[in-house]
């Protein structure tokens, strides 16, 4: 294993499970460009934001061995 | 000032917390509460809130800090179900006691509009047997705007 | 639409008050509630309030109906005490159940200010052990000009 | 007893009683009189109001056999 894709709300839907481990990828936009075409098209929504080993990141960002990923749409409250 | 913001994966008893809460500040003139519950009705079979717990909790502490600082308050109580719930289960309690009614009303009211559209919550919803993600609601946007 | 308004004579239980109300309007997705206690500390060691029998209920209960006419509600909770209580005791007990969280909010606030301005109770301390009866502050009559 | 009076809030230490029974008198004006003199003045007073067997009245007011009559201060709230 070497990165943690962590998937939240429809994102899991689409994904197929809350997570997944995948081969590591350099950047965030290398992780995003390996998913599958309707996912990585998803998670690139302009309103989807992201987290790295649980802090959010602002475009594209580098990665390291073990981190995790996070895939976040739109909160629909309590 | 006594302060509790608790991230839940059982149901809890809102009554029971109300009290524990109230007992802690006997100096609080007012405690004002907001109790969100899973309607009954309208065909929802269950309710699941799923959370980030690298973000959730310290989310909602961070909104916690931002609302004691806001107001001056005797304590502040806020507990937020995550997992699946049955229609007539408690989702979210919020209190906030005060020496003044409007400030415990005011930090109340504060809360719940920014745990409604700012927390890491996804909600989704059983109807009919299928469960569907639910989008944000122009209306809680709306409510936030009155704090600007 | 649950309606209940209560003047006591004796000690209720908020919490229990609250847990039943709330079992009651289960289609309500919202509950607030405002919890008024003798404050603890300042150095009240009693309160008193005495009320008129021929008008405060009465008067209490045309307050309700004021209040389910201007908001829709799924419920609305009034329990008042009269008589003498000791620090950390609850005096009223107010908790609007709603479709809309704002609906609840703006009932509650409401009937709390018009409970505390426009109610026919009589309210004496006891301090140092000697009784004083209160006057009436300004800060009710600002509060009750908020809904005109 | 010909007349029931009720003292609420501070009316009733100044009257030593929450409530008396005094002889009939035909009007509210005609009982105020017949109070002993600090007690009269302060029920005269603008912010004092008036019910009969419960109802509120404004200005003076017939009575009859029998009826309660309470001097209400300004409330206090809860």
């Amino acid at each position: 294993m070497a990165l943690e894709l962590v998937f939240l709300g429809r994102l899991e839907d689409l994904a197929g499970s809350s997570g997944r481990a995948v081969p590591f990828a350099p950047s965030l936009a290398a992780v995003i460009a390996a998913l599958e075409p309707d996912l990585s098209a998803a998670v690139k929504e302009p309103r989807i934001r992201y987290a790295v080993n649980g802090t959010l990141v602002q475009g594209d960002v580098e990665l390291r061995e073990g981190d995790e990923v996070a895939f976040l749409p739109p909160v629909s409250g309590g | 000032m006594s302060s509790t913001v608790r991230l839940s994966t059982d149901p809890f008893d809102p009554a029971e917390a109300l009290r524990q809460f109230a007992a802690g500040v006997p100096q609080a003139g007012g405690i004002v509460s907001f109790l969100g519950q899973v309607r009954e009705g309208g065909g929802v079979e269950a309710l699941e809130l799923r959370h980030y717990a690298p973000l959730t909790l310290p989310a909602m502490e961070a909104l916690a800090a931002r609302v004691r600082e806001r107001w001056s308050l005797d304590g502040l109580l806020v507990i937020h179900r995550s997992g699946t719930m049955q229609p007539g289960e408690p989702i979210v309690l919020v209190a906030a006691a005060a020496r003044h009614r409007r400030d415990a009303f005011a930090a109340a009211d504060f809360a719940m509009d920014h745990l409604k559209s700012e927390s890491w919550f996804w909600k989704r919803e059983k109807v009919a047997g299928e469960w569907r993600w639910i989008e944000p609601r122009p209306q809680d946007i709306e409510d936030l705007a009155r704090w600007a």
